[in-house]
C-alpha cells in the first residue's frame, strides 16, 4: 500500500476529487496548506505599507492506494489538476507499512 | 457641544454676531425650559457616542491586530468604559464642568463631585443635566480608548487600568475644562464644535507617547502584521461613521438646525476624505484598499470634529479631501520615516487628523468661504494663531503628563508584557482566553 | 416604563410625593396632546430595544456556542422575534395592556386582539399607541430570546417554536399584564421600572426549567465548550449596553427628565458591574477574561433595569457593584455546585441578576440613599417584601406553566435532537446549512 | 416620506380625505416652524438608514460571498456611499427635489446644486433643510449599493465606480424626482410611501441587467458557492431590519402617529414574511434555514416599505405573508428556471420584493382592508394601474439606461475582471489584501 | 521509528488523547482535515437550493512512535475513536528514516 | 528523495523559510497544527471555570529534498527554528518512492 500526497490549487479540488472517484477510489483526505515554491506570491497592503506574501494558499491531498493502483492515481491526479501555469503543485509517493480500518479493525488492503 | 457651541449654533441660525447675543442670552433670558425634542435627540446622541466606542472602536481596532490579541484590544475599550465611567460621576464631570472659582482657567471645582445636587429635574439648557452629563462622559470614554491603537498587542491589562485612570484624571478632565468647561482655552476664544483638540489630537499626542515610551512590538517592521479581520474593522469604521452623528450632530446640544448643518459637513467631509486616500492609495501602490478607504473616511470624521459647527456644505468637502490626502501620508510616510510603531495609528489618524482639522477650522469658518464666521474679534490669521495655540497647549501638556504617568507605571508595575506573553499573544496570557475557537 | 413608571418619574421631577399626584393627574390631566419629542425618544427606543435582539443578543448568544451551533442561536433569537410579533398583534398586545374586566388582576381582555381600534391618532399618554405598543412588543421580544441561552445546542427547533409561542402566551402576556397592565402585581406597588421580574427573572427561571427538564449537552462539564468567536460575542455586549438605554431610559415614555436619570444610573450601574465581575475573576482565577468583564456588564444592566426609575447615581454604583459579585458567583460557583447545564447563563445572569435587582430597588429607592422614595405607603421593609412577593408570584408561576408546557411539547414533539445530531451540530443537523465556509 | 407623504400621513391621522385638505394645508398654512421633536426623530433616521448600508447591507452582502471576495463588498458599499454623497451635494440633491421647470415632469432643476442657498436655518416642513437632505441622501446611497447583490465577486473596482457615479445621475436622481420630486409618477397619484419603485424596483431591475450583460461567475451554478460567514450576513439582516424603521417610519418626516404606523405595519410584514419563507423552505427542503429566514425578513421589509403609510396592521400581515412566499420562488424558482447568475439575489428579493409591495399597496391601502385610501380621485383599480405604471416606468427606463451604461462601461474599461483574478479572489486581485489572517 | 497517521472523528480527539496517554505516549501533532470517504455527506442548503458536501470534519492524529510501541498505539487509537459506525476512520504506519529534536539536536529513540 | 517534516513554533515559520531559502531549496508546504508534547499547555476561564488547553498552535513544515541534501536542511531547520525552550518540536525524515510535478509530468530529482 501506497501513500499518495498531492498539492493542488485549490480550485482544482472538485475536479481532482470527480477524477480519482471515476477510476474508483473511495477515500481520500483533504487539509488546507500553505504552499511555497516557484509561483510568487503577491503583494499585500496595510496601511500604505506594501508586503510580500510568499505563501499561496493550496490544498493537500492524502489517499492510501493499493500498490497496483499508484500509477493509475497519479496519472489521474495529474491530468486533472493540471492548468500549465506555474503552481499547479506535485505529487509524492511513500510507502506504507500497515493499515487498520478504525470500524472493522482490518487491516492489509481490506482497508481501503 | 458644550455651552459655547450650542450658542455659535444658535447665532449661526441667527445670522447675527457671536459675542453680544452671548452676554444678552445671558440676561434676559427667560429660566430654560424642558424641551423634550432637544432631549430626545441628546439621549440619542449620547447613545450614538457610546455606540462608537462599544462596539465600534472595539470592533475597528480589534480586527485590526493579530488573532491572538484580538480579546485584548475589545477588553480594553470596555475596562476603560467601565473606569471612565465610574470616574467621572466620582469626579469626572465636576472637574470638567463646574465652576473652579479662582483656579477656573486651569481646573472646575468639585462641588459636583459624586453627581452630588443632580436631580430628575436639573436642566443644563433646554436638556436634562442628566443628559447633558452622559453625553459628555461618552467623550471622556472614547478620548482613551482611542490610544488603545498605538500601544496595542504590548501592554499590561493593569498598567492599563493606571494609566488610563490617571490619564483622564491629569489630562482629559483638564483639557476638556480648558475648552469646554469655561478655562483658557475656552476665553481665548477656540473653536472646537465637538473635539478636534479635546479628543483627537489629545488622543493622538498620548498615543504617540506612549508608542514611543512602550517601543516598537518584536519584530516591527520586519514581520508582517496584517489585519487578522478586516471585516470586523470595516464593520467597526461604519458604526463610527454612523455613530459620529451623535458626536457632531450631537454638539449642537439640540435638535435644531446646527444640528442639521453638523450632520451635512460631517456626511461631506467624511466622504472626501474617504475618497481621498483611496485614490493617494491607488496612486502609491496600484490599488485601493478597504482598509484605506475605511481609515480614510475616520480620518474625515476626525478632522470635521472641531469645524462640524462652523463650516459649510463646500468648506466640508475641501478640509475632508485635504484631510484624507494628508492623514494617508501620516499614517504611512511619516510613521515609516519616523520609525515609531504605532500598532493602528492613533497618531497617524486622530493625532495628525485632529490637527489638520482644528487648523483648517480656522480656515473654512470664514464667511467667505461658507463658514459662519470666526470668533469674536478674530480675522483668519487670529483664529488660526489661536487654533495653533490650542494644538499645541493641548499637545504639550498632554505630551508631558502622559510621558510622567508611562515613567511611573513603569516604574510601579511595568507599562509591557514579557516577551513571551507578547508572542504568545495578549488573549492567552493576559486574558486565559482566545479569540476564536474554530 | 408603562404608565405607573411615567408618573414615577414625573414625581420624581417634580420633587413630590408618588400616590397624591398620581390620583391629581388622573382628576384633572386635560386630554392628552401628542408631543413629538417624546414620540422621537420612544420611536428610538422601540428601534433600540428591537436592536437589544437583533442582532445584539444573537450576537452574544451566538458567539458563545460552538461553531456548529451558531447559527441555530441565530435562528432562535430571529424566529423568536417573528413568532412573538405576530402573536402580539393578534392577542398579546391586548392580553397585556387592555383592561380584563373581572379578571383583571389576573389577565388583561380581547377587546384589541388584532390591534383593532388602533388608528394613526391614537394616543397612550403623550406618544402614539402605535409607538406604545410597539416599545412593548420589543420586551415581549427579548424575554423568550434570553431564554434561549439556556438551552442552547441542544433543542429541537420544532420544539423551539412551539414552545415559545405557548410560553409567550401562557406566561409573559400574563405577567406583563400583572405588573405593567393593572394586575396584581401593580396594584401591589411592586416597584418594575423596566422589567426586572417581568423580563429578566421571568426568563431566568423559565431557562433555568428548561435546562433542568432538557438535560446536559452531552459532555457536559467534563468537556471544554469553549465560545468559537468572542468577538462575537463581545461585540454582541455592547449592542446590548448601548440597546438598553432604550430598555431603561425608554422605559420613561417621555424624552424627559426621569429618562436622562435612568440613563445615568443604567451607565454607572453597569460600569460597576464590569468592574465588579472583573475583579471577582482576577482574585479567583488570576486573570480578568473579556467574556468575564463583559458578563458583568450585562450582569449589571439587568440588575439596574427594575431600579433605573428609582434610584439615584449613587445608589445606582453600588447596586452595580453588588450584582457584578452576586451574578459571578451564580454563573460560576452556583452552577458548578448544583450541576445543570444553563449553556449560556440565562438563569446565572439574568435569573440571578434580576433577583438582586428587583430586591435592591426596594433598598436604593430609599430617598436617604438618593432614591425616590418607595411605593404608596410602603417603607423599606415593605417595599422589600413586595418586592420579594412579586419574585417569588412570577418565579414560581413561570416556573410551574413553563414546566409543564415543556413536558407537553416534549410529549409532543420531542424537546432534544438525536444524539447524532447533537454532535454533528444544530446547524447542519436542524437547518442544512454551516455557520463559516472559510 | 416626502412631502406627500407626510401630508397623508397628517391626513390619517384626522381621518379626513386626503385631497382637500392637501389643498387647504397649502392655502392656509402658517409659515412652518422648526419642531424639534420631529427634527430629533429625523436626526435619528438618517443616521439609521445609513447604518443599514454601513455596515448593515456591507454584512449581510459581505458574508454571503466568498472569504476571498469579502472585503470587495465591504469596499463596493463604502465607495458608493462616499461617490454618492458627494454628487448628492454637487447636484444630486438638487436634481431630484428642486422645481425643474419646463421639464419638471421629468427631473428637478440646478437651484441647489453645489447646495447653494441651503443654510443653518433653512426649514423643510417642520425640520431643517439640511436633515431632510441627509435623510433622503441615505436613500440614494443604499440604492445603488443594493445592486452590488447582483454582480458581487466578479465586477472591477474601477467599472463599479464609474457605474454607480452615472447610474445614480442618469437613473436614480431622476427616478426619485418623478415619485417624491414633483414628477409624473408624484402627480399620477402613485403611492410609494419609503421608496419601494424608487429604491427597491429600481436596484432590483438594475440588479438583473447588471447579472447578465455581466454573465455568470465561473462555476455557476454547477459549483457549490456557500456563504463564508453566515453569522456576518445575519447580523447584517439584523441592522437592515432595526435600521428600517429609519426607512418606513422616518418617511414620515415626523415623529408622530403616521411614523407610529409605519413602524408597527413595518415590524408585522417583516415577520410575517420571514415565517412565510421559513416555511416554505421547511416545506420544500425539509429544513428551516438562517439565510432563509433572515433573507425572508428583509423581503418583508422590501414590500411593506411602499405601503407603509397606507395600510393597517392586518393588511400589513397579510402583505407580508404574500411576499415571504412569492419572494422565496423568486430568489430559488425564477431564478433558476431563467439561469442568470444574481448573486446575491437583488433581483430575487429587491426587485420581485418590490413589485408585489407596491402592487399589494394598491390592494391593501384600501379603507375596507384597515388601510387609509387611495389617491385622490381612484378605486382600487385605478390605483393598481397606476401603481403597475409606475413599476413599469421605472422598470424600463432603469433597465435601458442601465444596459447602455453598462456596454459603454465595459467598452471604455471592461465590466469584468480577468479569469486569474475571479479565482484568486477580489480582494488580492484589486484590493490587495485579504479578510482573514487567523 | 515508525510515523502513525490516524484520520478520526472530531468529537473523538479528547478520548484519542488519553488512551495515548495512558500507555505512556508523550507527544502527538493534530490537524483539521476534511474527508472524504463511504460515510456519506450532508446535503447544504443555500437560498433554496440543495447541494451536496461530500467532505467530512476530521482529525488527523500523527506521533512518531517507537517501533516496538506501534502496536499497542494503533490499538490504543482503535479503541478510543471506535464508535462502530461509518466513518471512524483509519490508521497507516509508515517508516521514519531518522528524527531531531530541535530544542536539543538529540536524534534517534530519544526525541520522542 | 526525502520527505522531511518539521514541527516548529509559529512565530519562527518565517526564519525558517528564509534559512532554508539560503540553502538553495526552493518549494515547501506549510500547515497550522496542534502539537501536544511537553510543553505544558495553558489554562483557560469560561465564565468562572478553567480548563486545561493541552495542545498548542504549531506549524508543520514538510518538504522533499534530494537525498544528499537532507542533513543540510534538517541543519538549517535546526538552527532557525531553535529558541532552546521547551517546545521547539521535532523534524522527521521519511522515504519518499516516488515524486511527479504536475505541471510538467517530470518525475525523478527535477521535481524540486
Ligand atoms: N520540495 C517541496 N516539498 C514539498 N512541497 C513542495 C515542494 N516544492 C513545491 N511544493 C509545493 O508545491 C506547490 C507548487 O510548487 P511551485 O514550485 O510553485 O510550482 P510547480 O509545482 O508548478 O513547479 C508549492 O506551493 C508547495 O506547496
Ligand atoms: N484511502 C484513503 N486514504 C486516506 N484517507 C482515507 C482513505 N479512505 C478513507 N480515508 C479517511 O477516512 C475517513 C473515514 O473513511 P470512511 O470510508 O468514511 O469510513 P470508515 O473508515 O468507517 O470505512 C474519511 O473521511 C477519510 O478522511
Ligand atoms: N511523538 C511525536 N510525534 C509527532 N509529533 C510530536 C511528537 N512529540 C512531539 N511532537 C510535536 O512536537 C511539538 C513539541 O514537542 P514537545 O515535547 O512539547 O517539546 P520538545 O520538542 O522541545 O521536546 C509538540 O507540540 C508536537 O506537535
Amino acid at each position: 500500500m501506497k501513500w499518495v500526497t498531492a498539492i493542488i490549487k485549490p480550485f482544482k479540488q472538485e475536479e481532482v476529487r470527480e477524477a480519482l472517484s471515476a477510476i474508483g477510489v473511495t477515500g481520500m483526505t483533504l487539509t488546507e496548506v500553505r504552499g511555497f515554491g516557484r509561483q510568487k506570491g503577491h503583494t499585500e497592503l496595510y496601511r500604505g505599507a506594501e508586503y510580500q506574501v510568499d505563501f499561496l494558499p493550496k490544498i493537500k491531498v492524502e489517499l492510501a492506494v493499493q500498490e497496483s493502483q499508484v500509477e493509475q492515481v497519479v496519472e489521474a491526479i495529474r491530468e486533472a489538476a493540471r492548468t500549465g501555469k506555474i503552481g499547479d503543485g506535485k505529487i509524492f509517493v511513500m510507502p506504507i507499512d500497515h493499515a487498520v480500518r478504525i470500524r472493522t479493525g482490518e487491516t492489509g488492503p481490506n482497508v481501503l | 457641544m458644550k455651552k459655547i457651541s450650542t450658542m455659535t449654533g444658535r447665532v449661526a441660525m441667527l445670522g447675527l454676531l457671536l459675542a453680544p447675543v452671548t452676554v444678552l442670552a445671558e440676561e434676559v433670558a427667560p429660566p430654560p425650559v424642558l424641551n423634550s425634542g432637544d432631549t430626545a435627540w441628546m439621549l440619542t446622541s449620547a447613545v450614538l457616542v457610546l455606540f462608537m466606542t462599544l462596539p465600534g472602536l472595539a470592533l475597528f481596532y480589534g480586527g485590526m491586530v493579530r488573532a491572538k490579541n484580538t480579546l485584548s484590544v475589545f477588553m480594553q475599550c470596555f475596562a476603560i468604559t467601565a473606569v471612565v465611567t465610574v470616574l467621572w460621576s466620582l469626579y469626572g464631570y465636576s472637574l470638567a464642568f463646574t465652576d473652579g472659582g479662582g483656579a477656573n482657567a486651569l481646573i472646575g471645582g468639585l462641588g459636583k463631585a459624586f453627581l452630588a445636587g443632580i436631580k430628575v429635574d436639573s436642566l443644563n439648557g433646554t436638556i436634562p443635566e442628566t443628559v447633558y452629563l452622559t453625553f459628555q462622559l461618552t467623550f471622556a470614554v472614547i478620548t482613551p480608548a482611542l490610544i488603545v491603537g498605538a500601544f496595542a498587542e504590548r501592554m499590561k491589562f493593569s498598567a492599563l487600568l493606571l494609566f488610563m485612570g490617571a490619564w483622564v484624571t491629569l489630562v482629559y478632565f483638564p483639557i476638556c475644562h480648558w475648552v469646554w468647561g469655561g478655562g483658557w482655552m475656552m476665553s481665548m476664544g477656540v473653536l472646537d464644535y465637538a473635539g478636534g483638540t479635546v479628543v483627537h489630537v489629545n488622543a493622538g499626542i498620548a498615543g504617540l507617547v506612549t508608542a514611543l515610551v512602550i517601543g516598537k512590538r518584536k519584530g516591527f517592521p520586519h514581520t508582517a502584521m496584517p489585519p487578522h479581520s478586516l471585516p470586523l474593522t470595516v464593520t467597526g469604521a461604519g458604526m463610527l461613521w454612523v455613530g459620529w452623528f451623535g458626536f457632531n450632530a450631537g454638539s449642537a446640544s439640540a435638535a435644531n438646525g446646527a444640528a442639521g448643518m453638523a450632520m451635512v459637513v460631517t456626511q461631506l467631509a467624511t466622504a472626501m476624505a474617504a475618497l481621498g486616500w483611496m485614490f493617494m492609495e491607488w496612486r502609491e501602490h496600484g490599488k485601493p484598499s478597504a482598509l484605506g478607504l475605511t481609515t480614510g473616511a475616520v480620518a474625515g470624521l476626525v478632522a470635521i470634529t472641531p469645524a462640524s459647527g462652523f463650516v459649510g456644505p463646500m468648506g466640508a468637502l475641501a478640509l475632508g479631501g485635504i484631510a484624507g490626502v494628508v492623514c494617508f501620508l501620516g499614517a504611512t510616510t511619516l510613521k515609516r520615516k519616523m520609525g515609531y510603531d504605532d500598532s493602528l495609528d492613533a497618531f497617524g489618524v486622530h493625532g495628525v487628523g485632529g490637527i489638520v482639522g482644528a487648523l483648517l477650522t480656522g480656515v473654512f469658518a470664514s464667511p467667505d468661504l461658507g463658514g459662519v464666521g470666526f470668533s469674536k474679534g478674530l480675522d483668519m490669521a487670529g483664529q488660526l494663531m489661536v487654533q495653533a495655540e490650542s494644538i499645541l497647549g493641548t499637545g504639550v501638556y498632554c505630551a508631558v503628563v502622559s510621558f510622567i504617568l508611562l515613567k511611573i507605571i513603569d516604574a510601579m508595575v511595568g507599562l509591557r508584557v514579557d516577551e513571551e506573553s507578547e508572542s504568545t499573544g495578549l488573549d492567552i496570557a493576559l486574558h486565559g482566553e482566545r479569540g476564536y475557537n474554530y
